[in-house]
């Protein structure tokens, strides 16, 4: 295993909302965190990577306990974050909210796996015409790529993906989807959470779904179609 | 030249003196801002901090260069002391806090340099050299102010480089907007917010130094910079590094010419400005976040 | 006779155009659902009526009066109520609180001073009242941040209705709840609407086809198609522009 | 019903209390309890700004020193001019302050509402100090008739005499801490309470909150005012570096904080702390700033939620243990 998280249990003041939650990615996985709104599915990413404090439970990866860990030695280990809303640096050139995400500043030349600038804009295209604009001045879909590829410059073998999707053009949806299939073949895992669940079930290796803060079913993508009744439950509106 | 237009010039020079010591004062304040959200009310007791260790080195070794050294480290390195140890533990606790922390720090501040130094005004000698006027087609100017006005364009040169082409500058104007996000990246931020702030008092730091001779050091030094540079951070737009500057030398001109013309409405000049600009923009001029 | 019409509304944020053109016609008493895509302009348009945004250009008219540019508060003086996408209670005060604002704002009581708002006794049972009628009688003491998420909805949408508008609008009030909280909420909402004007932005297409007599879809700031619920279903460019998209 | 038996017990004992207190303690405490009730009515008007509409007024000095300014300056430019409009002149003029300020101040919250607030009170600080022929800078107004309380044909009581002030003192505090608690308690008072938790939302429900925010100002700096005129007539004595420095603003922050801002009550308990606290210091040291700052560090260090809120805390602890038992 990659990352096991179990028992996590977080607090925002005194509501209660992740209660026990338990997860793991397994090396090269991609594995959906499914659920409605409101039901603790970024809380969860966040409590992995440390942006929000989790009270009790464990966040194993690689064999080491990094549960409440400041969120840079979380992406120290090896995690990459994609939050929410992209949250790329507005004032700052496409170039410069890369060269952020490398690891200590420098790209390791002895490692030829390592991710640059070139191969980051060997993934996304688009990003590289677009270089020396200031972040504020990208699209949607383009700072949601530029988020990614932030992410991968660090080097992660996990990457953990807050609603790719969320508020892009639908031409743009599938965009983003393959290029997340098209990171995972590299060999980064890839923990996702997404509400289009058309995206979530052709992507996906492997399922979690979220009821009220805590986990309602785990499973892989067929076993979720074969209950319609849990998918109905927890998810269709 | 008539003297008449010497003495708008003179004036002039003042103002540009005081402007960029109050933009070396405001720039620590308003990155500090931007970065942490922190609202540092005892910035400027570093300021003056800086101007009682600068007395004491001098009294010491009679070196004001040596001072101008030591004294801003000094300045800087209590500034990191109280963000490793008071500022960082209460930061849970959100901008409240954060801001009431620093009031308290203030009045101990102010009330240790009492204890320590006294209440008593202290001259500062200009260094030699530094202390005659120099004359330039036919008008003389203070060799200090126009040594001052160097020397915080040196600085100003130095923090410039600093941000824009250094991997330190570039997590820091990132952190600006978004410091969660940083330390997201792998970015050991909490050491960031120590080095930037203990960076922002060395500036009130060296400024404080530069400023001893010209207002001699006493324990109500830091009063009039410290307020003005809280309306250059307000009106030029919290964590703002242009809109500091710009604003610091306005102030600056301001102040010096409302002096020279109606002496008892200067201080009231720059508060009616600021009430105004705020009124329009509340998050002044270059300011993009509240 | 419509209750509300907008005439050519354009709005931009800087550059950005995201209303282009749009005449809503909404008519009394009827249960009005627009439904677009994410980013069509659904919440913006909602916003320039109900007075967060003054248009950029466009008018617009609520119960046959000019009501272009005015501000939430007086809109909401003459009979527009309205619910948030993003749960916008006041989380530290009670529920029983939280419903009582919208009281006190139905009785015009603002600047009053001289009485305690515990001891008026018919601001109190009145509030119950509404409590009970929305099941939250149970969390009346609860202050709002510690609602399940579902019972939060619930008083998100109840609060724009104490005020007892006469036109009701609702930003996506069954987003994210289950289905069973959803199916609560629609009766709710028909329960609570009677007789009153209902606009509704909603994803849910059974909501929607259940609960609306009219539909409006915006595709890309514009308003593409307008009609019953039986036409929408078969308009081709609706199809494409959304209906397409949502079925899994 | 027994609750309100308890109730009147309770105001009786406190009042009865009161009452006695000078005679048991002697003048000098008798003038540090009035000192504290002045700080503890001034703290609260702050509280009703942080605590209650959720913005931090870094300035509210200017609120308490011009009503002590105006105070002084009526009793001492009008002849005879009596005792409880002396007191409405005070009150008068912190309303009226918080009106011209308030278009500005409503619309901002935030850092920039604190920002503005301290701006406008060094403003009103250094106007003062220049214009010396009228505050008479920092050597202030002072020497100024203290009138007598003054129900003709009734009743005539020498305010110039400690013990009678105190009583007069502490009657109108009393009185106006009961009105703001009123005030708190109204419909008006609710809306106050719902600006701080979502002030967008207040203006959707049909209030406007523009003008919310303008009555809970006004009625802030009215009382506050009030609380600097109550001064006036106690120090007999106002000068800028008493009533409008920084130091002035900073007092009631720290009384709100030290007794918790969440409750009409824990200024109150902040400034009786405080105000023990500089007894005790001054038998030590003349370093009175020194030591309030040490108090805010340690509070804000170790305390967040105030005396009151710790209180709260370990009877929310002792309660929970008593259940288990």
């Amino acid at each position: 295993m990659l990352l096991e998280v179990k028992d996590l249990n977080t607090y925002y003041g005194e509501s209660h909302v992740l209660q026990d939650m338990a997860l793991s990615v397994d090396e090269g996985e991609l594995v959906a965190l499914l659920g409605r709104n409101g039901m603790g599915k970024s809380t969860t990413l966040k409590s992995i990577m440390g942006l929000v404090k989790p009270k009790s439970g464990t966040v194993v990866y690689k064999g080491k306990d990094i549960a409440g860990y400041p969120p840079y030695k979380v992406a120290r280990v090896g995690i990459g974050y994609v939050p929410e809303e992209r949250r790329i640096f507005p004032n700052l050139p496409v170039l410069d909210n890369l060269a952020i995400g490398i690891k200590g500043g420098k790209i390791d030349k002895g490692n030829p796996d390592a991710w640059t600038v070139d191969r980051v804009f060997k993934h996304f295209p688009a990003l590289k015409a677009r270089s020396g604009q200031k972040g504020s001045h990208l699209s949607g879909g383009e700072q949601q790529m530029l988020s990614i590829g932030r992410s991968l410059m660090g080097n992660p073998e996990l990457i953990m993906v807050d609603e790719p999707t969320e508020g892009l053009a639908p031409f743009l949806v599938k965009e983003v989807r393959d290029m997340l299939e098209d990171i995972n073949q590299t060999g980064v895992s890839i923990l996702f959470v997404e509400h289009n669940l058309k995206v979530a079930m052709s992507l996906a290796h492997r399922l979690y779904l979220m009821g009220n803060a805590c986990l309602a079913f785990t499973g892989t993508v067929e076993e979720l179609d074969a209950q319609p009744e849990i998918r109905a439950k927890y998810l269709e509106v | 030249m008539s003297p008449t237009t010497a003495m708008y010039v003179a004036q002039a020079i003042h103002g540009l003196a005081y402007g960029m010591l109050l933009f070396l004062v405001a720039s620590g304040l308003t990155i500090i801002f931007g970065m942490m959200g922190i609202l540092n009310l005892a910035h400027a007791s570093f300021f003056m901090l800086s101007g009682y260790f600068c007395y004491t080195i001098i009294t010491l070794t009679g070196d004001f260069w040596l001072a101008l050294l030591i004294a801003p480290v000094g300045a800087g390195i209590c500034g990191l002391l109280v963000e490793r140890f008071l500022l960082r533990k209460v930061h849970v606790q959100g901008h409240l806090a954060e801001l009431l922390l620093t009031v308290g720090l203030m009045l101990v501040i102010l009330e240790v340099v009492k204890a320590g130094w006294g209440t008593e005004s202290m001259m500062i000698k200009m260094p030699n050299g530094l202390d005659g006027l120099i004359s330039v087609a036919n008008m003389t100017y203070p060799v200090y102010r126009l040594f001052v006005i160097g020397l915080s364009l040196v600085v100003l040169g130095i923090m410039a480089l600093i941000l824009y082409k250094t991997r330190l500058g570039m997590i820091v104007r990132a952190a600006v907007s978004d410091a969660d996000m940083v330390s997201a990246l792998g970015i050991n931020t909490p050491l960031v917010f120590m080095v930037v702030f203990g960076f922002g008092t060395w500036l009130a730091g060296v400024a404080g130094v530069v400023a001893a001779p010209l207002l001699t050091v006493f324990p109500g030094m830091a009063d009039q910079i410290g307020m003005d540079a809280f309306v250059v951070v307000v009106v030029g737009g919290f964590g703002s590094l242009i809109g500091a500057f710009v604003v610091a030398l306005f102030l600056g001109e301001l102040n010096a010419y409302g002096i020279q013309f109606i002496p008892r409405l200067a201080p009231v000049l720059m508060f009616a400005f600021m009430a105004i600009v705020l009124a329009f923009k509340p998050m002044g001029f270059f300011g993009e976040r509240e | 006779m419509n209750i509300l019409e907008t005439e050519g509304l354009y709005h931009d944020f800087t550059g950005l155009l995201v209303l282009f053109d749009v005449n809503l016609e909404v008519k009394e008493g009827e249960r009005h659902a627009i439904i677009g895509p994410n980013g069509a302009g659904k919440t913006t348009l909602f916003n320039v009526i109900t007075g967060t945004y003054s248009p950029s250009r466009g008018r617009v008219t609520f119960k046959g009066k000019e009501v272009t540019g005015w501000k939430p508060h007086k809109l909401t003086r003459v009979g527009m109520g309205r619910s948030f996408q993003i749960t916008s209670t006041f989380s530290r005060l009670t529920t029983f609180q939280n419903i009582r604002m919208g009281i006190l704002s139905k009785r015009r009581i603002r600047f009053n001073l001289f009485r305690k708002v515990d001891k008026m006794q018919n601001i109190t049972e009145e509030t119950d009242d509404v409590l009970k009628r929305i099941n939250l009688d149970g969390e009346r003491n609860l202050p709002a941040s510690m609602l399940s998420y579902g019972k939060h909805r619930s008083l998100e949408i109840s609060m724009a209705l104490a005020t007892d508008p006469d036109l009701v609008m609702l930003d996506e009030p069954t987003a994210g709840m289950s289905r069973d909280e959803t199916h609560n909420a629609v009766e709710l909402i028909r329960r609570l609407t009677e007789g009153k004007t209902m606009v509704i932005i909603e994803h849910d297409m059974d909501v929607v086809f259940s609960l609306a007599d009219r539909i409006t879809v915006l595709h890309l700031g514009r308003i593409v198609a307008s009609g019953p619920p039986g036409e929408i279903r078969e308009n081709q460019t609706v199809k494409d522009a959304y209906l397409g998209e949502v079925e899994v | 019903m027994r609750n309100n038996l308890s109730r009147w017990i309770y105001w009786v004992v406190g009042l009865v209390i009161l009452a006695i207190y000078p005679q048991v303690v002697g003048i000098y405490y008798t003038n540090v309890f009035v000192g504290f009730a002045i700080f503890a009515l001034y703290a609260v008007t702050l509280n009703l700004l942080l605590g209650y509409m959720g913005v931090l007024s870094f300035g509210h000095a200017m609120f308490f020193g011009v009503g002590a300014y105006s105070t002084a300056l009526a009793l001492t430019h009008i002849q005879g001019f009596p005792l409880l409009p002396a007191l409405l002149v005070g009150g008068l003029a912190g309303a009226m302050l918080a009106l011209i300020l308030s278009p500005l101040l409503v619309r901002v919250s935030g850092t920039a509402f604190a920002m503005l607030t301290l701006a406008f009170g060094q403003l009103i600080f250094v106007l003062a100090l220049k214009y010396r022929e009228v505050t008479g800078g920092e050597d202030g107004v002072g020497g100024y008739p203290t009138p007598s309380f003054n129900i003709p044909g009734v009743v005539s009581i020498d305010m110039t005499d400690q013990i009678n002030f105190y009583y007069f003192a502490v009657a109108v505090i009393i009185v106006c801490l009961w009105v703001l608690w009123f005030y708190t308690k109204t419909p008006f008072g609710s809306l106050v309470v719902g600006v701080r938790d979502n002030a967008m939302r207040i203006d959707y429900l049909g209030f406007k909150l523009s003008h919310t925010k303008a009555v809970n100002l006004i009625v802030s700096g009215c009382f506050a005012g009030i609380a600097g005129a109550i001064y006036a007539l106690f120090q007999n004595l106002v000068s800028t570096l008493g009533v409008l420095d920084i130091g002035t603003s900073f007092a009631p922050i720290l009384m709100a904080y030290i007794g918790g801002l969440g409750s009409f009550f824990g200024p109150i308990v902040g400034s009786g702390i405080l105000h023990l606290l500089e007894d005790v210091t001054f038998r030590i040291t003349e370093q009175i700033e020194l030591v309030n700052g040490l108090v805010f560090i340690l509070v804000v260090l170790y305390a967040p939620m105030g005396i009151v809120g710790l209180l709260r805390q370990a009877k929310a602890k002792w309660f929970h243990k008593e259940k288990v038992s």
